[in-house]
Protein backbone atom coordinates (compact mmCIF):
# COMPACT_ATOMS: atom_id res chain seq x y z
CA UNK A 1 0.00 0.00 0.00
CA UNK A 2 1.67 3.22 -0.60
CA UNK A 3 1.91 5.63 1.80
CA UNK A 4 0.26 9.12 2.02
CA UNK A 5 1.82 10.71 4.41
CA UNK A 6 5.16 10.04 7.01
CA UNK A 7 6.92 11.10 10.20
CA UNK A 8 10.00 10.39 12.19
CA UNK A 9 10.08 11.92 15.85
CA UNK A 10 13.21 11.23 17.71
CA UNK A 11 13.40 12.27 21.24
CA UNK A 12 15.85 12.30 24.82
CA UNK A 13 15.21 8.88 25.84
CA UNK A 14 13.57 10.65 29.89
CA UNK A 15 9.62 9.89 31.05
CA UNK A 16 8.29 13.40 30.85
CA UNK A 17 8.50 12.57 26.79
CA UNK A 18 6.59 9.66 27.21
CA UNK A 19 3.32 11.78 26.82
CA UNK A 20 4.54 13.42 24.39
CA UNK A 21 5.35 10.77 22.12
CA UNK A 22 1.50 9.54 22.51
CA UNK A 23 0.37 13.08 22.14
CA UNK A 24 2.30 13.37 18.79
CA UNK A 25 1.89 9.85 17.37
CA UNK A 26 -2.23 10.14 18.40
CA UNK A 27 -2.13 13.61 16.35
CA UNK A 28 -0.40 11.99 13.15
CA UNK A 29 -3.01 9.16 13.54
CA UNK A 30 -5.97 11.48 13.33
CA UNK A 31 -5.41 12.47 9.83
CA UNK A 32 -7.07 9.12 8.94
CA UNK A 33 -10.58 8.74 10.06
CA UNK A 34 -9.94 6.63 13.84
CA UNK A 35 -12.27 7.26 16.12
CA UNK A 36 -11.31 8.62 19.52
CA UNK A 37 -11.38 5.10 21.15
CA UNK A 38 -9.21 3.88 18.49
CA UNK A 39 -6.64 7.13 19.13
CA UNK A 40 -6.65 5.95 22.76
CA UNK A 41 -5.78 2.60 22.06
CA UNK A 42 -2.68 3.91 19.75
CA UNK A 43 -1.94 5.83 22.50
CA UNK A 44 -0.94 2.99 24.90
CA UNK A 45 0.47 1.04 22.75
CA UNK A 46 3.08 3.98 22.38
CA UNK A 47 3.18 4.07 25.92
CA UNK A 48 3.81 0.94 26.39
CA UNK A 49 6.51 0.94 23.80
CA UNK A 50 8.62 3.93 24.80
CA UNK A 51 8.24 3.17 28.14
CA UNK A 52 10.19 -0.13 27.01
CA UNK A 53 12.89 1.52 25.71
CA UNK A 54 13.49 3.71 28.96
CA UNK A 55 13.04 1.21 31.47
CA UNK A 56 14.67 -1.82 29.79
CA UNK A 57 16.31 -0.78 26.58
CA UNK A 58 18.11 2.30 28.64
CA UNK A 59 17.78 1.46 31.95
CA UNK A 60 16.37 5.22 32.69
CA UNK A 61 19.78 6.61 31.30
CA UNK A 62 18.07 9.84 30.70
CA UNK A 63 20.55 10.98 27.76
CA UNK A 64 19.78 8.02 24.76
CA UNK A 65 17.65 8.91 22.29
CA UNK A 66 14.17 6.66 21.46
CA UNK A 67 13.05 6.63 17.48
CA UNK A 68 9.51 7.01 15.97
CA UNK A 69 8.24 6.48 12.40
CA UNK A 70 4.72 6.56 11.31
CA UNK A 71 3.38 6.15 8.13
CA UNK A 72 0.14 6.44 7.10
CA UNK A 73 -1.11 4.76 3.73
CA UNK A 74 -5.48 5.00 3.22
CA UNK A 75 -6.69 3.06 5.83
CA UNK A 76 -3.70 2.04 8.59
CA UNK A 77 -1.11 3.61 10.76
CA UNK A 78 2.60 1.58 10.59
CA UNK A 79 4.57 2.62 13.95
CA UNK A 80 8.17 1.47 14.43
CA UNK A 81 9.28 2.50 18.08
CA UNK A 82 13.38 2.09 18.37
CA UNK A 83 16.18 2.34 20.80
CA UNK A 84 19.84 1.46 20.36
CA UNK A 85 19.54 -0.01 24.05
CA UNK A 86 20.50 -3.33 26.08
CA UNK A 87 18.16 -5.41 23.50
CA UNK A 88 16.32 -8.53 24.53
CA UNK A 89 17.71 -11.98 24.59
CA UNK A 90 14.61 -14.08 24.46
CA UNK A 91 12.08 -12.67 22.32
CA UNK A 92 9.58 -15.45 22.18
CA UNK A 93 10.07 -15.18 26.36
CA UNK A 94 9.48 -11.40 25.95
CA UNK A 95 6.44 -11.48 24.28
CA UNK A 96 4.84 -14.10 26.67
CA UNK A 97 1.81 -12.47 28.90
CA UNK A 98 3.22 -11.53 32.68
CA UNK A 99 6.95 -12.48 31.40
CA UNK A 100 8.88 -9.77 33.29
CA UNK A 101 12.77 -9.06 34.12
CA UNK A 102 11.93 -6.59 36.09
CA UNK A 103 10.01 -7.49 39.37
CA UNK A 104 8.41 -4.27 39.89
CA UNK A 105 6.37 -4.39 36.43
CA UNK A 106 3.86 -6.53 35.46
CA UNK A 107 4.98 -7.73 31.96
CA UNK A 108 1.95 -6.79 30.51
CA UNK A 109 3.99 -3.97 27.97
CA UNK A 110 3.70 -6.01 24.80
CA UNK A 111 0.16 -7.68 25.80
CA UNK A 112 -1.33 -4.32 25.14
CA UNK A 113 0.58 -3.78 22.49
CA UNK A 114 -0.44 -6.93 21.18
CA UNK A 115 -4.05 -6.19 21.60
CA UNK A 116 -4.84 -2.63 20.67
CA UNK A 117 -2.38 -2.90 17.04
CA UNK A 118 -2.36 -5.37 14.31
CA UNK A 119 0.68 -7.12 13.36
CA UNK A 120 3.38 -6.79 16.02
CA UNK A 121 6.58 -7.20 15.43
CA UNK A 122 9.76 -7.25 17.70
CA UNK A 123 13.03 -6.94 16.35
CA UNK A 124 16.13 -7.34 18.57
CA UNK A 125 19.68 -7.72 19.16
CA UNK A 126 21.19 -7.57 22.87
CA UNK A 127 23.28 -4.68 23.17
CA UNK A 128 22.10 -3.29 20.15
CA UNK A 129 18.72 -2.34 20.61
CA UNK A 130 15.31 -3.06 19.96
CA UNK A 131 12.35 -2.11 17.51
CA UNK A 132 8.75 -2.87 17.72
CA UNK A 133 6.60 -2.57 14.73
CA UNK A 134 3.19 -2.57 14.95
CA UNK A 135 -0.07 -1.25 12.82
CA UNK A 136 -3.47 -0.44 13.12
CA UNK A 137 -6.06 -0.14 10.41
CA UNK A 138 -8.83 2.10 10.43
CA UNK A 139 -11.97 0.31 11.46
CA UNK A 140 -10.16 -2.76 12.86
CA UNK A 141 -11.94 -2.53 15.63
CA UNK A 142 -11.48 -2.57 19.63
CA UNK A 143 -9.78 -5.09 21.45
CA UNK A 144 -9.00 -8.50 20.19
CA UNK A 145 -8.35 -10.51 22.24
CA UNK A 146 -9.19 -9.93 26.18
CA UNK A 147 -6.83 -11.98 28.00
CA UNK A 148 -5.77 -11.94 31.35
CA UNK A 149 -3.77 -13.77 33.66
CA UNK B 1 -4.64 16.34 51.04
CA UNK B 2 -4.14 17.77 47.85
CA UNK B 3 -1.18 16.30 45.73
CA UNK B 4 -0.47 17.89 42.15
CA UNK B 5 2.36 18.11 39.81
CA UNK B 6 2.93 20.04 37.26
CA UNK B 7 3.06 18.36 33.47
CA UNK B 8 2.79 20.76 31.15
CA UNK B 9 -0.29 21.28 30.40
CA UNK B 10 -1.86 18.35 31.92
CA UNK B 11 -1.22 18.55 35.63
CA UNK B 12 -1.38 15.64 37.75
CA UNK B 13 -3.98 15.90 40.92
CA UNK B 14 -3.91 13.39 43.97
CA UNK B 15 -6.48 13.81 46.65
CA UNK B 16 -5.64 11.12 49.11
CA UNK B 17 -8.63 10.96 52.29
CA UNK B 18 -9.12 8.57 55.39
CA UNK B 19 -12.39 7.49 55.90
CA UNK B 20 -14.00 4.71 57.99
CA UNK B 21 -10.99 2.75 57.67
CA UNK B 22 -10.42 3.20 53.87
CA UNK B 23 -7.94 5.20 51.96
CA UNK B 24 -10.66 7.26 49.15
CA UNK B 25 -7.59 7.62 46.54
CA UNK B 26 -8.71 10.49 43.96
CA UNK B 27 -5.91 10.85 41.15
CA UNK B 28 -6.71 12.72 37.92
CA UNK B 29 -5.07 13.83 34.25
CA UNK B 30 -2.75 11.21 32.16
CA UNK B 31 -0.83 8.58 34.53
CA UNK B 32 1.40 6.89 33.17
CA UNK B 33 5.71 6.34 33.90
CA UNK B 34 6.42 10.01 34.66
CA UNK B 35 3.92 9.82 37.53
CA UNK B 36 4.39 6.39 38.73
CA UNK B 37 6.85 6.80 41.36
CA UNK B 38 5.02 10.22 42.50
CA UNK B 39 1.77 7.72 43.11
CA UNK B 40 3.64 4.62 44.90
CA UNK B 41 5.32 7.13 47.29
CA UNK B 42 2.29 9.05 48.08
CA UNK B 43 0.27 5.79 48.50
CA UNK B 44 2.86 3.91 50.82
CA UNK B 45 3.12 6.70 53.06
CA UNK B 46 -0.44 7.42 53.52
CA UNK B 47 -0.73 3.83 54.43
CA UNK B 48 2.51 3.97 56.33
CA UNK B 49 0.45 6.69 58.14
CA UNK B 50 -3.32 5.71 58.31
CA UNK B 51 -4.44 2.22 59.59
CA UNK B 52 -6.25 2.26 56.56
CA UNK B 53 -8.26 -1.28 55.49
CA UNK B 54 -9.12 -1.13 51.91
CA UNK B 55 -9.07 1.06 49.16
CA UNK B 56 -11.38 2.99 47.01
CA UNK B 57 -9.92 4.46 43.86
CA UNK B 58 -11.88 6.82 42.24
CA UNK B 59 -10.43 7.31 38.50
CA UNK B 60 -13.57 9.22 37.25
CA UNK B 61 -10.90 12.16 36.47
CA UNK B 62 -8.03 9.91 34.94
CA UNK B 63 -8.10 10.07 31.08
CA UNK B 64 -4.92 7.27 30.50
CA UNK B 65 -3.63 5.06 32.18
CA UNK B 66 -0.60 2.23 30.94
CA UNK B 67 0.88 -0.90 32.75
CA UNK B 68 2.92 1.29 34.66
CA UNK B 69 0.82 2.87 36.94
CA UNK B 70 -1.48 -0.59 37.23
CA UNK B 71 1.41 -1.92 38.40
CA UNK B 72 1.73 0.73 41.06
CA UNK B 73 -2.17 0.31 41.85
CA UNK B 74 -1.61 -4.13 41.91
CA UNK B 75 1.32 -3.23 44.02
CA UNK B 76 -1.07 -1.59 46.78
CA UNK B 77 -3.50 -3.81 46.28
CA UNK B 78 -1.04 -6.66 47.39
CA UNK B 79 -0.21 -4.75 50.40
CA UNK B 80 -3.73 -4.32 51.78
CA UNK B 81 -4.69 -7.69 50.96
CA UNK B 82 -2.15 -9.14 52.74
CA UNK B 83 -4.18 -7.92 55.91
CA UNK B 84 -7.64 -8.77 54.68
CA UNK B 85 -7.88 -5.56 53.38
CA UNK B 86 -9.73 -5.04 49.50
CA UNK B 87 -9.06 -2.43 46.27
CA UNK B 88 -11.85 -1.14 44.66
CA UNK B 89 -12.27 1.17 41.66
CA UNK B 90 -15.28 3.91 41.17
CA UNK B 91 -16.08 5.27 37.70
CA UNK B 92 -13.28 4.72 35.36
CA UNK B 93 -13.44 6.36 32.05
CA UNK B 94 -14.32 3.73 29.10
CA UNK B 95 -10.37 4.07 27.57
CA UNK B 96 -9.02 3.32 31.31
CA UNK B 97 -11.98 0.45 32.21
CA UNK B 98 -10.76 -1.40 29.15
CA UNK B 99 -7.09 -1.40 30.00
CA UNK B 100 -8.25 -2.32 33.74
CA UNK B 101 -10.19 -5.29 32.24
CA UNK B 102 -7.45 -6.41 30.07
CA UNK B 103 -5.07 -6.29 32.35
CA UNK B 104 -7.43 -8.10 34.79
CA UNK B 105 -7.27 -6.22 37.76
CA UNK B 106 -10.85 -6.05 37.58
CA UNK B 107 -10.79 -9.51 38.42
CA UNK B 108 -8.96 -9.05 41.82
CA UNK B 109 -10.42 -6.06 42.64
CA UNK B 110 -14.12 -4.95 42.60
CA UNK B 111 -15.97 -2.35 41.30
CA UNK B 112 -18.56 0.68 41.93
CA UNK B 113 -20.21 3.70 40.37
CA UNK B 114 -19.59 5.75 43.42
CA UNK B 115 -17.09 6.05 46.60
CA UNK B 116 -20.48 6.27 48.70
CA UNK B 117 -21.39 3.07 46.95
CA UNK B 118 -17.85 1.35 47.68
CA UNK B 119 -17.94 2.29 51.28
CA UNK B 120 -21.24 0.76 51.93
CA UNK B 121 -19.98 -2.54 50.30
CA UNK B 122 -16.69 -2.25 52.23
CA UNK B 123 -18.27 -1.24 55.65
CA UNK C 1 22.46 27.18 28.82
CA UNK C 2 22.13 23.45 29.55
CA UNK C 3 19.78 21.43 27.20
CA UNK C 4 17.16 19.63 29.55
CA UNK C 5 15.31 17.97 26.60
CA UNK C 6 15.74 17.58 22.87
CA UNK C 7 13.33 16.07 20.13
CA UNK C 8 13.38 15.71 15.82
CA UNK C 9 10.66 16.20 13.53
CA UNK C 10 11.02 15.15 10.03
CA UNK C 11 7.85 15.34 8.03
CA UNK C 12 6.08 15.02 4.24
CA UNK C 13 6.27 18.49 2.75
CA UNK C 14 2.08 18.68 2.88
CA UNK C 15 -0.24 21.25 3.99
CA UNK C 16 -1.77 18.77 6.59
CA UNK C 17 1.14 18.51 8.15
CA UNK C 18 1.24 22.08 9.32
CA UNK C 19 -1.48 21.64 12.15
CA UNK C 20 0.52 18.40 12.97
CA UNK C 21 4.04 20.48 13.16
CA UNK C 22 2.66 23.16 15.21
CA UNK C 23 0.32 21.15 17.55
CA UNK C 24 3.91 18.85 18.25
CA UNK C 25 6.02 21.50 18.72
CA UNK C 26 3.38 23.16 21.28
CA UNK C 27 3.41 19.68 23.16
CA UNK C 28 6.33 19.75 23.60
CA UNK C 29 7.26 23.29 24.46
CA UNK C 30 4.22 23.07 27.41
CA UNK C 31 7.04 20.85 29.20
CA UNK C 32 8.15 24.79 30.04
CA UNK C 33 5.53 26.73 32.01
CA UNK C 34 4.76 28.91 28.93
CA UNK C 35 0.92 30.46 29.21
CA UNK C 36 -1.40 28.78 26.36
CA UNK C 37 -1.44 32.63 25.29
CA UNK C 38 2.87 31.88 24.51
CA UNK C 39 2.04 28.61 23.26
CA UNK C 40 -0.90 30.03 20.68
CA UNK C 41 1.78 32.42 19.53
CA UNK C 42 4.42 29.90 18.89
CA UNK C 43 2.45 27.98 17.20
CA UNK C 44 1.85 30.76 14.76
CA UNK C 45 5.62 31.07 14.10
CA UNK C 46 5.95 27.48 13.28
CA UNK C 47 2.53 27.37 11.50
CA UNK C 48 4.65 30.21 9.05
CA UNK C 49 8.30 28.44 8.76
CA UNK C 50 6.87 25.16 7.66
CA UNK C 51 4.27 26.91 4.85
CA UNK C 52 7.49 29.05 3.63
CA UNK C 53 9.13 25.13 3.07
CA UNK C 54 6.05 23.91 1.61
CA UNK C 55 4.93 26.91 -0.47
CA UNK C 56 8.17 28.89 -1.22
CA UNK C 57 11.32 25.96 -0.44
CA UNK C 58 9.37 23.58 -2.19
CA UNK C 59 6.90 24.76 -4.12
CA UNK C 60 4.29 22.72 -3.57
CA UNK C 61 6.09 19.39 -3.90
CA UNK C 62 4.24 17.04 -1.57
CA UNK C 63 7.12 14.75 -1.32
CA UNK C 64 9.93 16.78 0.03
CA UNK C 65 11.14 16.73 3.58
CA UNK C 66 10.86 18.90 6.63
CA UNK C 67 13.06 19.04 9.97
CA UNK C 68 11.87 20.67 13.03
CA UNK C 69 14.60 20.69 15.55
CA UNK C 70 13.05 21.51 19.09
CA UNK C 71 15.34 22.02 22.82
CA UNK C 72 14.40 23.22 25.97
CA UNK C 73 16.68 25.03 28.32
CA UNK C 74 15.72 25.67 31.89
CA UNK C 75 13.85 28.54 30.66
CA UNK C 76 13.74 29.09 26.43
CA UNK C 77 12.12 26.94 23.58
CA UNK C 78 15.15 27.05 20.80
CA UNK C 79 13.55 26.01 17.26
CA UNK C 80 15.01 25.29 14.02
CA UNK C 81 12.81 24.39 10.85
CA UNK C 82 14.56 23.40 7.91
CA UNK C 83 14.06 22.72 4.00
CA UNK C 84 16.63 21.60 1.85
CA UNK C 85 14.69 23.47 -1.13
CA UNK C 86 15.22 26.54 -3.17
CA UNK C 87 16.75 28.55 -0.91
CA UNK C 88 16.47 32.54 -0.44
CA UNK C 89 18.42 34.88 -3.34
CA UNK C 90 18.59 37.87 -0.44
CA UNK C 91 17.43 37.06 3.05
CA UNK C 92 17.51 40.83 4.25
CA UNK C 93 15.26 42.09 1.84
CA UNK C 94 12.91 38.52 2.76
CA UNK C 95 13.33 39.90 5.97
CA UNK C 96 11.22 43.56 5.11
CA UNK C 97 7.89 43.18 6.33
CA UNK C 98 5.36 42.85 3.42
CA UNK C 99 7.79 41.81 1.18
CA UNK C 100 7.13 38.45 -0.81
CA UNK C 101 7.92 36.64 -4.14
CA UNK C 102 4.11 35.56 -4.09
CA UNK C 103 2.01 37.56 -5.37
CA UNK C 104 -1.12 35.90 -3.55
CA UNK C 105 0.82 36.49 -0.12
CA UNK C 106 1.58 38.96 2.40
CA UNK C 107 4.80 38.83 3.38
CA UNK C 108 3.74 38.46 6.84
CA UNK C 109 5.33 35.23 7.90
CA UNK C 110 8.87 36.54 8.90
CA UNK C 111 6.97 39.69 10.77
CA UNK C 112 5.18 36.79 12.72
CA UNK C 113 8.07 34.99 13.32
CA UNK C 114 10.14 38.35 14.54
CA UNK C 115 7.24 39.30 16.46
CA UNK C 116 6.36 36.23 18.32
CA UNK C 117 9.99 34.62 18.89
CA UNK C 118 13.34 36.10 19.73
CA UNK C 119 16.55 35.95 17.97
CA UNK C 120 15.32 35.00 14.74
CA UNK C 121 17.83 33.87 12.41
CA UNK C 122 17.65 32.41 8.65
CA UNK C 123 20.46 30.81 6.49
CA UNK C 124 19.57 30.00 3.33
CA UNK C 125 21.74 28.85 0.21
CA UNK C 126 19.96 29.23 -3.22
CA UNK C 127 19.56 25.60 -4.61
CA UNK C 128 20.42 24.13 -1.43
CA UNK C 129 17.75 25.04 1.32
CA UNK C 130 16.71 27.07 3.81
CA UNK C 131 17.00 26.76 7.77
CA UNK C 132 15.08 28.87 10.12
CA UNK C 133 16.40 29.32 13.96
CA UNK C 134 14.26 31.05 16.58
CA UNK C 135 13.94 30.84 20.45
CA UNK C 136 11.52 32.12 23.07
CA UNK C 137 11.90 32.38 27.10
CA UNK C 138 9.08 31.68 29.42
CA UNK C 139 7.42 35.19 30.92
CA UNK C 140 9.50 36.91 27.32
CA UNK C 141 5.82 38.64 27.13
CA UNK C 142 3.45 38.74 24.03
CA UNK C 143 4.18 40.75 20.80
CA UNK C 144 7.47 42.88 21.23
CA UNK C 145 7.02 45.48 18.28
CA UNK C 146 3.47 45.56 16.72
CA UNK C 147 4.86 46.84 13.11
CA UNK C 148 2.04 47.54 11.03
CA UNK C 149 2.77 48.21 7.03
CA UNK D 1 -24.87 26.86 3.01
CA UNK D 2 -23.12 24.55 5.43
CA UNK D 3 -19.72 22.88 4.50
CA UNK D 4 -17.18 21.42 6.55
CA UNK D 5 -13.73 19.61 5.29
CA UNK D 6 -12.48 16.93 7.49
CA UNK D 7 -9.32 17.59 9.17
CA UNK D 8 -8.77 14.86 11.26
CA UNK D 9 -9.93 16.06 14.62
CA UNK D 10 -10.54 19.39 14.28
CA UNK D 11 -12.83 19.79 11.66
CA UNK D 12 -12.85 23.00 9.37
CA UNK D 13 -16.51 24.32 9.13
CA UNK D 14 -17.86 27.39 7.27
CA UNK D 15 -21.43 28.63 6.83
CA UNK D 16 -22.26 31.50 4.60
CA UNK D 17 -25.53 33.11 4.65
CA UNK D 18 -26.62 36.24 2.39
CA UNK D 19 -28.78 39.02 4.29
CA UNK D 20 -29.14 42.30 3.20
CA UNK D 21 -26.95 43.05 0.73
CA UNK D 22 -23.92 41.60 2.72
CA UNK D 23 -22.21 38.26 2.90
CA UNK D 24 -22.02 36.58 6.39
CA UNK D 25 -18.83 34.28 6.37
CA UNK D 26 -18.60 32.31 9.57
CA UNK D 27 -15.36 29.51 9.62
CA UNK D 28 -14.92 27.21 12.43
CA UNK D 29 -11.62 25.46 13.66
CA UNK D 30 -7.73 26.06 12.57
CA UNK D 31 -7.28 28.08 9.46
CA UNK D 32 -4.17 27.62 7.86
CA UNK D 33 -2.11 26.97 3.95
CA UNK D 34 -4.29 23.51 4.08
CA UNK D 35 -7.60 25.16 4.11
CA UNK D 36 -6.71 28.63 2.27
CA UNK D 37 -7.65 27.32 -1.08
CA UNK D 38 -11.03 25.55 0.23
CA UNK D 39 -11.61 28.99 1.87
CA UNK D 40 -11.32 31.40 -0.90
CA UNK D 41 -12.85 29.26 -3.63
CA UNK D 42 -16.36 29.22 -1.09
CA UNK D 43 -15.49 32.93 -0.78
CA UNK D 44 -15.45 33.58 -4.33
CA UNK D 45 -18.51 31.28 -5.52
CA UNK D 46 -20.53 32.78 -3.03
CA UNK D 47 -19.48 36.62 -4.15
CA UNK D 48 -19.83 35.50 -7.56
CA UNK D 49 -23.15 34.14 -7.31
CA UNK D 50 -24.62 36.75 -4.66
CA UNK D 51 -24.96 40.23 -5.22
CA UNK D 52 -22.86 40.79 -2.04
CA UNK D 53 -21.36 44.34 -1.12
CA UNK D 54 -20.26 43.68 2.21
CA UNK D 55 -18.40 40.87 4.53
CA UNK D 56 -19.17 40.10 7.67
CA UNK D 57 -16.63 38.05 8.85
CA UNK D 58 -17.67 36.14 12.33
CA UNK D 59 -14.70 34.69 13.60
CA UNK D 60 -16.08 33.50 17.10
CA UNK D 61 -15.32 29.76 16.13
CA UNK D 62 -12.11 30.21 15.02
CA UNK D 63 -8.84 29.23 16.88
CA UNK D 64 -6.17 29.61 15.08
CA UNK D 65 -5.17 31.76 11.58
CA UNK D 66 -2.08 32.34 10.03
CA UNK D 67 -0.63 34.74 7.42
CA UNK D 68 -1.86 32.27 4.04
CA UNK D 69 -5.43 32.42 5.95
CA UNK D 70 -4.97 36.23 6.28
CA UNK D 71 -3.85 36.73 2.62
CA UNK D 72 -7.55 34.81 1.66
CA UNK D 73 -9.40 37.41 3.98
CA UNK D 74 -7.24 40.96 2.30
CA UNK D 75 -8.10 39.35 -1.28
CA UNK D 76 -11.59 39.09 -0.32
CA UNK D 77 -11.37 42.60 1.24
CA UNK D 78 -9.70 44.06 -1.83
CA UNK D 79 -12.64 42.30 -3.88
CA UNK D 80 -15.41 43.98 -2.69
CA UNK D 81 -13.91 47.62 -1.39
CA UNK D 82 -13.58 48.11 -5.19
CA UNK D 83 -17.01 48.34 -5.41
CA UNK D 84 -17.59 50.38 -2.40
CA UNK D 85 -18.31 47.57 -0.26
CA UNK D 86 -16.82 47.02 3.44
CA UNK D 87 -15.32 44.10 5.32
CA UNK D 88 -16.25 43.81 9.37
CA UNK D 89 -14.77 41.59 11.71
CA UNK D 90 -16.56 40.19 14.34
CA UNK D 91 -15.62 38.12 17.65
CA UNK D 92 -11.94 37.06 17.62
CA UNK D 93 -10.65 35.05 19.65
CA UNK D 94 -8.16 36.78 22.07
CA UNK D 95 -5.20 34.94 20.44
CA UNK D 96 -6.69 35.35 16.85
CA UNK D 97 -7.24 39.21 17.46
CA UNK D 98 -3.71 39.75 18.09
CA UNK D 99 -2.64 38.29 14.79
CA UNK D 100 -5.19 40.45 12.99
CA UNK D 101 -4.12 43.89 14.82
CA UNK D 102 0.09 43.15 14.01
CA UNK D 103 -0.75 42.36 10.28
CA UNK D 104 -2.51 45.55 9.90
CA UNK D 105 -6.10 44.22 8.59
CA UNK D 106 -7.55 46.02 11.65
CA UNK D 107 -6.34 49.11 10.34
CA UNK D 108 -8.39 48.31 6.83
CA UNK D 109 -11.24 46.45 8.37
CA UNK D 110 -13.71 47.15 11.20
CA UNK D 111 -14.76 44.94 14.15
CA UNK D 112 -17.98 44.85 15.78
CA UNK D 113 -18.97 42.52 19.01
CA UNK D 114 -22.00 40.85 17.50
CA UNK D 115 -23.25 39.45 13.75
CA UNK D 116 -26.48 42.43 14.72
CA UNK D 117 -23.91 45.07 15.11
CA UNK D 118 -21.87 45.08 11.94
CA UNK D 119 -24.84 44.51 9.89
CA UNK D 120 -26.89 47.92 11.90
CA UNK D 121 -23.31 49.61 11.08
CA UNK D 122 -23.32 48.46 7.63
CA UNK D 123 -26.86 49.18 7.17
N1 LIG E 1 12.99 -1.88 24.44
C1 LIG E 1 13.38 -2.93 25.19
N2 LIG E 1 14.69 -3.13 25.46
C2 LIG E 1 15.09 -4.18 26.21
N3 LIG E 1 14.23 -5.10 26.74
C3 LIG E 1 12.93 -4.95 26.51
C4 LIG E 1 12.42 -3.87 25.74
N4 LIG E 1 11.07 -4.00 25.67
C5 LIG E 1 10.77 -5.09 26.38
N5 LIG E 1 11.86 -5.68 26.89
C6 LIG E 1 11.91 -6.93 27.69
O1 LIG E 1 10.68 -7.63 27.53
C7 LIG E 1 10.06 -7.84 28.80
C8 LIG E 1 8.56 -7.80 28.66
O2 LIG E 1 8.11 -6.51 28.29
P1 LIG E 1 6.64 -6.04 28.64
O3 LIG E 1 5.66 -7.05 28.15
O4 LIG E 1 6.47 -4.66 28.10
O5 LIG E 1 6.55 -6.04 30.21
P2 LIG E 1 7.23 -5.08 31.33
O6 LIG E 1 7.65 -3.81 30.70
O7 LIG E 1 6.15 -4.91 32.32
O8 LIG E 1 8.40 -5.84 31.88
C9 LIG E 1 10.63 -6.75 29.70
O9 LIG E 1 10.55 -7.11 31.06
C10 LIG E 1 12.06 -6.66 29.18
O10 LIG E 1 12.88 -7.66 29.73
N1 LIG F 1 11.81 28.22 3.25
C1 LIG F 1 11.92 29.14 2.23
N2 LIG F 1 12.47 28.78 1.05
C2 LIG F 1 12.60 29.66 0.02
N3 LIG F 1 12.20 30.95 0.12
C3 LIG F 1 11.65 31.38 1.27
C4 LIG F 1 11.49 30.51 2.38
N4 LIG F 1 10.92 31.22 3.39
C5 LIG F 1 10.75 32.47 2.93
N5 LIG F 1 11.19 32.59 1.65
C6 LIG F 1 11.18 33.82 0.82
O1 LIG F 1 11.00 34.92 1.69
C7 LIG F 1 9.87 35.68 1.28
C8 LIG F 1 9.21 36.32 2.49
O2 LIG F 1 8.69 35.33 3.35
P1 LIG F 1 7.49 35.67 4.33
O3 LIG F 1 7.82 36.87 5.13
O4 LIG F 1 7.16 34.44 5.10
O5 LIG F 1 6.27 36.07 3.38
P2 LIG F 1 5.35 35.20 2.41
O6 LIG F 1 5.43 33.75 2.80
O7 LIG F 1 3.98 35.76 2.63
O8 LIG F 1 5.85 35.44 1.02
C9 LIG F 1 8.99 34.71 0.54
O9 LIG F 1 8.10 35.34 -0.35
C10 LIG F 1 10.03 33.84 -0.18
O10 LIG F 1 10.50 34.44 -1.34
Amino acid sequence: MPLNNQMKLEFLSIPANISFARATVAAFASQLEFTLSDLEEVKVAVSEAVSNSIIHGYRNAPDRFIKIYAGLTENTLELSIEDDGRGIEDIDRALQPAFTTDPERLGLGFVFMQSFMENLQVDSLPGRGTMVRMSRRVGAGAVQNSREH
Amino acid sequence: MQLTIEKGLAPVLLDIEFKQDTLLVRPGGELDLSVADFLRNNLEESLDREPARNIVLNLSKVSFVDSSVLGVFLGRYKRVSKNGGRVIIVSPQPQVRRILELSGLFRIMGESDSEAEALRKLG
